[in-house]
């Protein structure tokens, strides 16, 4: 079982994460990956994730652990930016290895939607020289809510 | 010395992303401790509490001692 | 809109294709990349796919069109191998870039179920030297229904 | 000539992956024209038939001319 979960404090690539974690599943059926980016938007120059180690990583493990209970999955890949990003930068790759496609494209919908709205994770956006902090979207109580009951 | 840890929004109505403080401080002495905007918050639900690394189920049985690290934890943002 | 609808009939490197697709998108929020590779299975020595093509390529590029227009993408990279190949070899790719991510989850899990249950490929298997057509899986049709009325 | 492209299993029935028959043919005179174990099963409804790459809605109304093609279609079994 491979499983490899990070913060990186440094811009990724998620190309080189990918190819060598696809490799170190032999035998699987299908691998599927998302990789979020910092959105462009004309009035954001940058955007820091603070995070609070002690919470964070061992939060995105118990997430791991709920993936690998609630899906078939021979790998998880799990690795998530924390300080200061600009537009274009990878800011999230979830990457799922199963026998199946259903349980792979599955586990990283369920990884997403709990990193974006319940992860360890405080995000602030820069406009127009002003630091904002942003608050947690409706959409994503309404993703998580689909993984419930 | 209690190292706070402040995140999120509450750095900045802290002044800074962490205070030491001096020891021992229950939930009455550490808002008493604090800057006033930043106590006047604390007790909202949604601000939570964290212990040496974990979450205390009701924030105002907080008991800290020397050596300890408090962490302010507004709402989560998320990734 | 970038949009790169193929068929090969050599081995590719999936890594290979989705960086460039990528970086074709700027602007992007997430993109959703599956892989399938042909499964080890200790009695299959090789699998083919045979296609048709004035009906499989144009299928594909159908296919392609009603994930344009279900989802809100900003590009569609589908590419699925024909020919003989043999297990760890990856047989299809799609990756999905959108604003949001859940557009590009939904639109690799829509074009992943259509086709693996609805495009125009004949499958066989070499098991002890005979080959052996595949029929279609119940659980494909399955798949398909998620997305209908 | 009429060339007819046979695809999957059919192949197998009608011993190649495609033949060439004289021109013109109808649904009865390709049936006739073809190895008896592939013309038993072109009806059962899950067989389709193509007529120079457009899918045929009703077989049985086939016409195929000098230079057409006409693909027999089992079921697919997806990517």
């Amino acid at each position: 079982m491979m499983r490899d979960i990070r913060l990186l404090d440094a811009p990724f690539n998620p190309g080189a994460l990918v190819g060598p974690f696809t490799n170190a599943n032999p035998g699987l059926g299908g691998v599927c990956t998302f990789v979020g980016e910092v959105r462009p938007d004309a009035a954001v120059e940058a955007l820091e994730l603070t995070h609070y180690e002690p919470l964070t990583l061992p939060g995105m493990h118990a997430l791991a652990d709920r993936a690998f209970d609630r899906f078939d999955l021979m790998g998880l890949l799990m690795v998530h930016r924390v300080g200061l990003m600009h537009p274009g930068e990878p800011i999230v790759c979830v990457s799922a290895a199963a026998l199946h496609r259903r349980d792979a494209i599955d586990a990283v919908d369920f990884c997403m939607d709990h990193l974006k709205s319940a992860a360890w994770f405080w995000k602030r956006e820069r406009r127009a020289g002003a630091w904002h902090w942003i608050e947690p979207r409706a959409q994503d109580a309404t993703d998580l809510a689909r993984w419930q009951g | 010395m209690i190292t706070v840890v402040l995140l999120g929004k509450l750095a900045d109505l802290g002044g800074a992303p962490s205070l030491s403080l001096g020891a021992p401080l229950d939930w009455a002495g550490l808002k008493a401790a604090l800057p006033e905007t930043l106590a006047a918050v604390l007790d909202e639900p949604r601000n939570r509490v964290a212990l040496n690394g974990v979450l205390l189920a009701d924030k105002a049985l907080l008991q800290a001692g020397e050596g300890d690290e408090i962490a302010l934890l507004p709402p989560v943002s998320g990734g």
